[in-house]
């Protein structure tokens, strides 16, 4: 199942649709992607989004782990600067990406690959620019290419 | 081409002419007026105003006079009522358009051999000389004075008319045309006495 | 029991038996996600047990039809895909408690808002919800019985702003038998009410039915009323919030002062100098002053900046000689901090007026007979700078007035909303000026917005007492006399659009109607409060219909203007509104708290402190004995952040563990 | 109670065959009447655009004449119906009206007292004499002729004193107790332009053509009118307003032609043949027996 191999074969090199896997924070962002929907805005299908109760709960190995299983980007939205549910989360988030981003680009991942982004409950216009925009710079991109890894963790078991 | 000063100063406004459509018979509620435009789309005949009957109720409420009395839309108005059926404030458009045309004959605001005007003042003639009209003569009268070339266009009809026996040369006159006179001369009298 | 349930590959992964349920939402959903794919293809996942597709998940049969499937095919996880988890996962979660299912055996999978309603393409986003629904079987797989905590609610309350909204709110609550704090920043309750001569459309005078409610609150012995003070930090959570409060210097005793204002008149100064503030500079006042005739509570303040004795140490003080016995006067009080608990919060803090200079083309501070409609207020109030008489800077009674509406409003320079009170303030103003003046009054509109009680009879009644209705943004205000007529006189150049040409009208007084902006401190307040603003800057509400005065921090609530432009009607209701989920949430006497509390694997934590200061909430501390961390689970607010930190994977958080957020990861990347 | 008949001046003109058919109608079905002593000219629409104060003193010398005869009034031409009308109005809602009429009428020995009903046939048939008795009438059934009921402005608007101000009907359940078919004319209130044939023609002729378009249309033999100046505005000038690729060409008669017809009254006295428009044809084809 959690074969990298097996799974990416089959995608066709033609119609490259990347894949992108978003923490989104339970106060700003994902109430903002909510509102995106009540608004009937649309945008690209390509993302994936995980609900964290703040961006500041978003652990390096999160985004590590998306990219070893196929993700061609990562993206991150929390509250702006100040606005953070959680006092000073966001903060945290801030340090953890810039920290993260010089790693990635050590392992070879392109910067536009990895995006935090500071969106409030209101800017519903903002997530869905976020996404169509992230989905385009990583179509141009194109498919990430990682030398597969052997599994680092332990399967849980199933 | 010829360029017009169209933007309007107060001066050009007469508050005496928004009084007194305000204050006439049955313009008491043209202030109440939304302008949600209902009486133009109601008109069958706004099509062909310069001024449709929901501009010509603001002009009139703010004073325009030379505007609306010099607009068209006052002379092609039949007296249908269709708007003041309609008018959701209940005003009575129709009523207002007879206030207008009579203002605008007194202050002679019409082109030269306009048939409307000429034809009004000639059936009142007739009125006032024969009690009765017959239509024949009105018409003959009208033409006369404004398109004697229409006349000529028309007396094919006319003489279809004629055969079908709907158009008497005898003028019609009702008995006793005196009572006519003094009831004309006695309205002009009350009006003149209380000064309506 | 419907037979919508699909057969499974019966897999029994250690007792795992999960049931995914897929809403159509009517067509909100169906519409665009294949609704039975996805419940076919969750049916093949592996330990899925069954899986249905239903028209409403959130209704009873619904949420029958899962605590059904609980009880008759033992299930024990839950995966239900259909809109946001913001709306209804505590729907759902009910719905197991009900079945005897720990409620955090549940996964929520947003197909809705995340999904069906921001896509076209129905095969992307039929895919998109199989990688959810994945992702949620994968995650719900690891998910434990969780408990909520439950917290006392403190039955104390505190409002936030003396307007007529806080008044109302707060003689709402204390009726009801509970203690409010009730904060204000001027020296003077009352707000923009106060200020105003008649309310629309009843034209009921605002003091006459404002001040009965100003003493009520002054006098009411459930109700602390702070004036003249602000609140600069709450910590704590629902029901258990710590408040300070910055009580500035009145230099006025106030137990002691009596409100009678001889030191007032005793001022060495025998004519008032400094702009007054509630007559917005249209009078002046001494250093010690009453806001106005009827301000609660009845106690001077002096204004240190002004004042020669804090100028000059020199003055007479023939304020505190008139004081005399009673020495309220205190020239060396300071500022103190009150702390307060309180277990709910109502934030009522207004607005304020658009700033018309902001728009110079209307001449606002460069023609002297150019105000904004509060400063007109004031001119006809007849408490006011004139005592009530509309006269123009140089005492001349105006004899054409022209009224501007939407200056600051429906326009994409400056405030793109609309303020909503100002067609019928304007209406008022227009009525009040030709009553008291017999001018000849224009208003230049946009739109005639007047949906409410009573409110289009009253332009109705205007329209017939002879105002001019000129629709049409006013261009400009000028001196320049194109005409004669014009001389001397300020023109305003609009198009009439109804009778589809440029006006030119020459009037004396200009009155701008100034619209409603959310206070200039509004961010600072909202993060005093830890609450959110719209993108326009007012504060937001949890739910614009749903939960209009509720927002997303639990037991603080927002009511009247601060939340959008409202009127004095309005404003009531809302305050009604706040302080009645206040009460509820009091008489509830308990509230329960999420479990995603953080918590430390003792034996893995290495001791290295890092994560001691992550936490914004004081709740890690070092327990030096055993030389690992400790968390204090009442502190815990539940963010996480100590989780991302810790270098040693030593600490979790319930309902976000790291093995949960790794099955969801791989969930949705994995193909199927 | 006897009615005096008030037939205005156009029924002695160019609506001569509207009070021939009229008067047999009333005969037919036994309504007396007597046409009121020595009236005059109402006015009509034209007076009301010179001078509105004498036209309600002029119209008023026709109800006082009425009324001191103690009768209803009977005024078939929607202009007088529409005019007498608005003079009761005016005189009841404006006192400086009132006290002109008032003086204008003593001048002359009459008085006015508001004892006067202004009714219209269509109404005098409609609940007088009922649909049953007429029904009960007709000797010669209109079976087969499709008809489309035109009734103008002024019979409904704005006083509707008897009918549906926006979908009168009285005249369809007349002409189909008569036994004709009414076809749907969803024009049937629209203006026919006046007196502006006259004074501006395009305009007049432009009202005619979508009237009479709509009614062919719409299947119509025939249009059934109320008014004199209608039925010769529609009649007179249809072919004008026709064009080569579509001409018009239909019937045009008063509703009273048709009752009359219908309940048997002789050919001759009806006025048919005062169409410009043939109407044998039709009837003819019909086989409507007409002698």
């Amino acid at each position: 199942m959690r074969n990298r191999q097996l799974t990416r074969a089959p995608q066709p090199q033609a119609a490259f649709e990347p894949r992108i896997v978003a923490f989104f924070c339970n106060w700003c962002t994902y109430l903002a992607a909510d509102l995106t929907g009540t608004s009937r805005m649309k945008y690209a299908p390509n993302v994936r989004v995980i609900r964290l109760m703040c961006s500041g709960r978003v652990d390096p190995q999160f985004v590590l782990d998306a990219f070893a299983q196929g993700a061609d980007g990562v993206l991150i939205g929390g509250c702006h600067p100040g606005d953070c549910h959680y006092q000073e989360g966001n903060y945290r988030t801030l340090r953890r990406y810039h920290l993260l981003r010089r790693l990635l680009r050590q392992m070879g991942i392109e910067e536009e690959r990895f995006r935090l982004e500071w969106i409030s409950a209101a800017e519903a216009d903002r997530v869905r620019n976020a996404i169509n925009d992230m989905v385009e710079r990583v179509r141009a991109l194109g498919p990430l290419q990682l030398e597969p890894k052997r599994e680092d963790r332990e399967e849980v078991a199933v | 081409m010829e360029l017009k000063r169209t933007v309007k100063f107060e001066a050009d406004r007469d508050p005496e002419f928004a009084r007194w459509i305000s204050h006439t018979v049955g313009g008491e509620r043209i202030r109440h007026c939304l302008q949600c435009g209902l009486c133009s789309a109601s008109c069958p005949l706004s099509l062909y105003m310069d001024y449709t009957p929901r501009r010509l109720m603001h002009l009139s409420r703010e004073g325009f006079k030379e505007e609306v009395l010099s607009s068209s839309s006052i002379w092609l108005c039949t007296a249908c009522y269709a708007c003041m059926v309609a008018c959701p404030k209940k005003i009575n458009i129709t009523h207002l358009m007879y206030a207008l045309k009579e203002r605008a004959i007194e202050e002679r605001f019409y082109p030269k051999r306009f048939p409307i005007p000429v034809m009004a003042q000639q059936f009142c003639r007739m009125v006032r000389g024969s009690g009765r009209i017959t239509e024949s003569w009105l018409i003959l009268r009208v033409f006369l004075r404004t398109a004697i070339w229409r006349l000529l266009s028309m007396s094919g009809l006319g003489w279809k008319l004629f055969r079908a026996g709907r158009m008497p040369a005898r003028r019609d006159k009702i008995q006793r045309q005196h009572e006519i006179v003094a009831m004309l001369d006695s309205v002009a009298a009350t009006r003149k006495e209380l000064a309506l | 029991m419907p037979e919508t349930g699909r057969p499974t590959n019966g897999s029994n992964a250690g007792g795992v038996r999960v049931g995914v349920y897929v809403c159509h939402c009517g067509t909100n959903i169906a519409g665009t996600v294949d609704v039975r794919a996805v419940s076919e293809y969750a049916a093949g996942l592996p330990g899925v047990v069954v899986s249905r597709d239903y028209k409403y998940m959130c209704s009873d049969p619904g949420q029958a039809l899962i605590q059904h499937d609980i009880q008759e095919l033992a299930l024990n996880r839950i995966v239900v895909a259909s809109c946001s988890p913001l709306l209804h996962e505590p729907t759902f979660r009910r719905a197991l408690d009900r079945a005897g299912l720990n409620p955090f055996l549940l996964q929520v999978v947003n197909i809705r808002e995340q999904v069906s309603w921001v896509h076209l393409d129905k095969q992307a986003a039929t895919a998109k919800a199989n990688d959810l629904v994945r992702a949620a079987v994968r995650r719900v797989f690891l998910h434990k019985p969780l408990q909520r905590r439950r917290v006392p609610i403190n039955p104390n309350v505190l409002v936030v702003g003396g307007g007529i909204t806080g008044i109302h709110a707060a003689l709402t609550l204390a009726e009801a038998g509970k203690h409010v704090y009730l904060v204000e920043r001027e020296p003077t309750i009352g707000g923009h009410m106060a200020m105003f001569d008649k309310t629309f459309p009843t034209l009921d005078c605002a003091a006459c039915i404002l001040t009965p409610k100003m003493t009520a609150v002054g006098s009411h012995p459930g109700i602390t009323l702070w004036t003249y003070s602000e609140v600069v930090k709450v910590a704590g959570y629902v029901g258990n919030y710590r408040v300070q409060v910055k009580r500035k210097p009145r230099y006025i005793i106030e137990d002691l002062c009596l409100g009678c204002q001889e030191c007032v008149t005793a001022c060495v100064y025998k004519e008032g100098k400094t702009p007054d503030e509630f007559n917005l500079g249209l009078s002046k006042r001494k250093p010690v002053y009453l806001p106005f005739p009827q301000a609660v509570p009845q106690k001077v303040v002096i204004d240190p900046e002004t004042c020669i004795e804090f100028k000059s140490k020199k003055c007479k003080k023939t304020c505190v000689e008139a004081c005399g016995d009673r020495q309220a006067i205190d020239f060396t009080q300071k500022e103190t901090l009150e702390e307060i608990e309180v277990g709910t919060i109502i934030l009522a803090t207004g607005f304020k007026t658009f700033d018309a200079g902001r728009n110079p083309y209307y001449g606002y501070g460069r023609y002297p007979n150019v105000y904004t409609s509060l400063e007109v207020e004031r001119l006809i109030n007849a408490a006011g700078p004139t005592g009530g008489e509309l006269l123009l800077r140089d005492g001349k009674r105006p004899q054409a007035v022209g009224i501007v509406h939407c200056v600051g409003s429906r326009d994409a320079n400056t405030n793109r909303w609309c303020s909503k009170v100002c067609c019928m303030y304007s209406l008022k103003l227009a009525h009040l000026i030709k009553e008291r003046t017999g001018a000849e009054v224009y208003n230049f509109y946009i739109d005639m917005r007047t949906p409410g009680k009573g409110y289009e009879e009253f332009y109705d009644r205007l329209l017939d007492e002879g105002v001019h209705f000129v629709r049409g943004r006013v261009a400009e205000v000028t001196d320049w006399a194109a005409h004669p007529s014009e001389k001397g006189k300020l023109v305003i150049r609009a198009e009439d659009t109804l009778a589809a040409f440029v006006r030119r009208i020459p009037v004396d007084m200009v009155v701008l109607s100034v619209g409603l902006e959310p206070q200039l401190d509004a961010q600072a307040v909202r993060r005093i409060f830890n609450i959110s603003c719209s993108s326009e800057g007012w504060f937001l509400e949890r739910h614009p219909k749903l939960a209009p005065v509720r927002t997303f921090t639990e037991g603080v609530y927002i009511a009247g203007a601060c939340q959008g432009p409202k009127d004095i009607p309005d404003s009531v209701a809302h305050a009604g509104a706040a302080a009645a989920e206040a009460l509820a949430l009091i008489d509830a006497q308990f509230v329960e708290l999420e479990p995603y509390t953080a918590f430390i694997f003792e034996d893995a934590c290495s001791g290295c402190k890092s994560c001691i200061p992550l936490c914004p909430y004081q709740a890690i501390s070092f327990a030096e004995e055993k030389k690992k961390a400790t968390i204090n689970e009442v502190l815990c607010k539940g963010c996480g952040t100590c989780v991302a930190g810790c270098p040693s994977s030593s600490i979790q958080q319930n309902f976000f563990e790291d093995e949960e957020i790794f099955e969801e990861i791989e969930g949705v990347l994995a193909y199927a | 109670m006897k009615c005096a008949y008030y037939p205005g001046c156009s029924l002695r003109g160019t609506g001569k065959a509207y009070e021939e058919s009229l008067l047999a109608v009333f005969r037919s079905l036994g309504i007396e009447v007597q046409e009121l002593d020595d009236w005059n000219c109402c006015g009509a629409t034209t007076y009301l655009s010179v001078d509105e104060l004498t036209s309600y003193a002029l119209a008023a010398r026709n109800l006082a004449l009425a009324e001191r005869e103690r009768m209803d009034i009977i005024a078939p031409c929607a202009a007088c119906y529409l005019v007498l009308n608005k003079t009761q109005h005016y005189i009841r809602d404006y006192p400086d009206i009132k006290t002109v009429v008032s003086r204008a009428l003593a001048t002359v020995g009459l008085e006015y007292h508001d004892r006067v009903r202004v009714r219209h046939p269509l109404d005098v048939f409609l609940n007088d004499v009922g649909l049953k008795a007429i029904a009960a009438k007709v000797v010669r059934p209109l079976k087969g002729l499709k008809v489309a009921p035109y009734y103008g402005c002024q019979i409904v608007r704005p006083y509707a004193t008897f009918d549906d101000q926006r979908n009168p009907t009285s005249m369809d359940q007349l002409l189909e107790a008569c036994g004709a078919t009414v076809v749907p004319y969803p024009l049937k209130t629209r203006c026919c332009g006046g007196s502006q044939k006259g004074t501006l023609p395009e305009i007049g002729l432009h009202l005619i053509r979508y009237l009479i378009a709509e009614a062919q249309k719409n299947g119509a033999d025939t249009i059934a009118t109320v008014c004199p100046l209608c039925q010769f505005n529609l009649e007179c000038f249809q072919k004008e307003a026709g064009s080569q690729r579509h001409p018009l060409s239909i019937p045009v008669l008063y509703f009273t032609q048709l009752m009359a017809l219908a309940l048997g009254a002789p050919a001759a006295t009806i006025g048919l043949r005062r169409s410009l428009v043939p109407v044998e044809p039709l009837l003819a084809a019909k086989e409507i027996a007409y002698a």
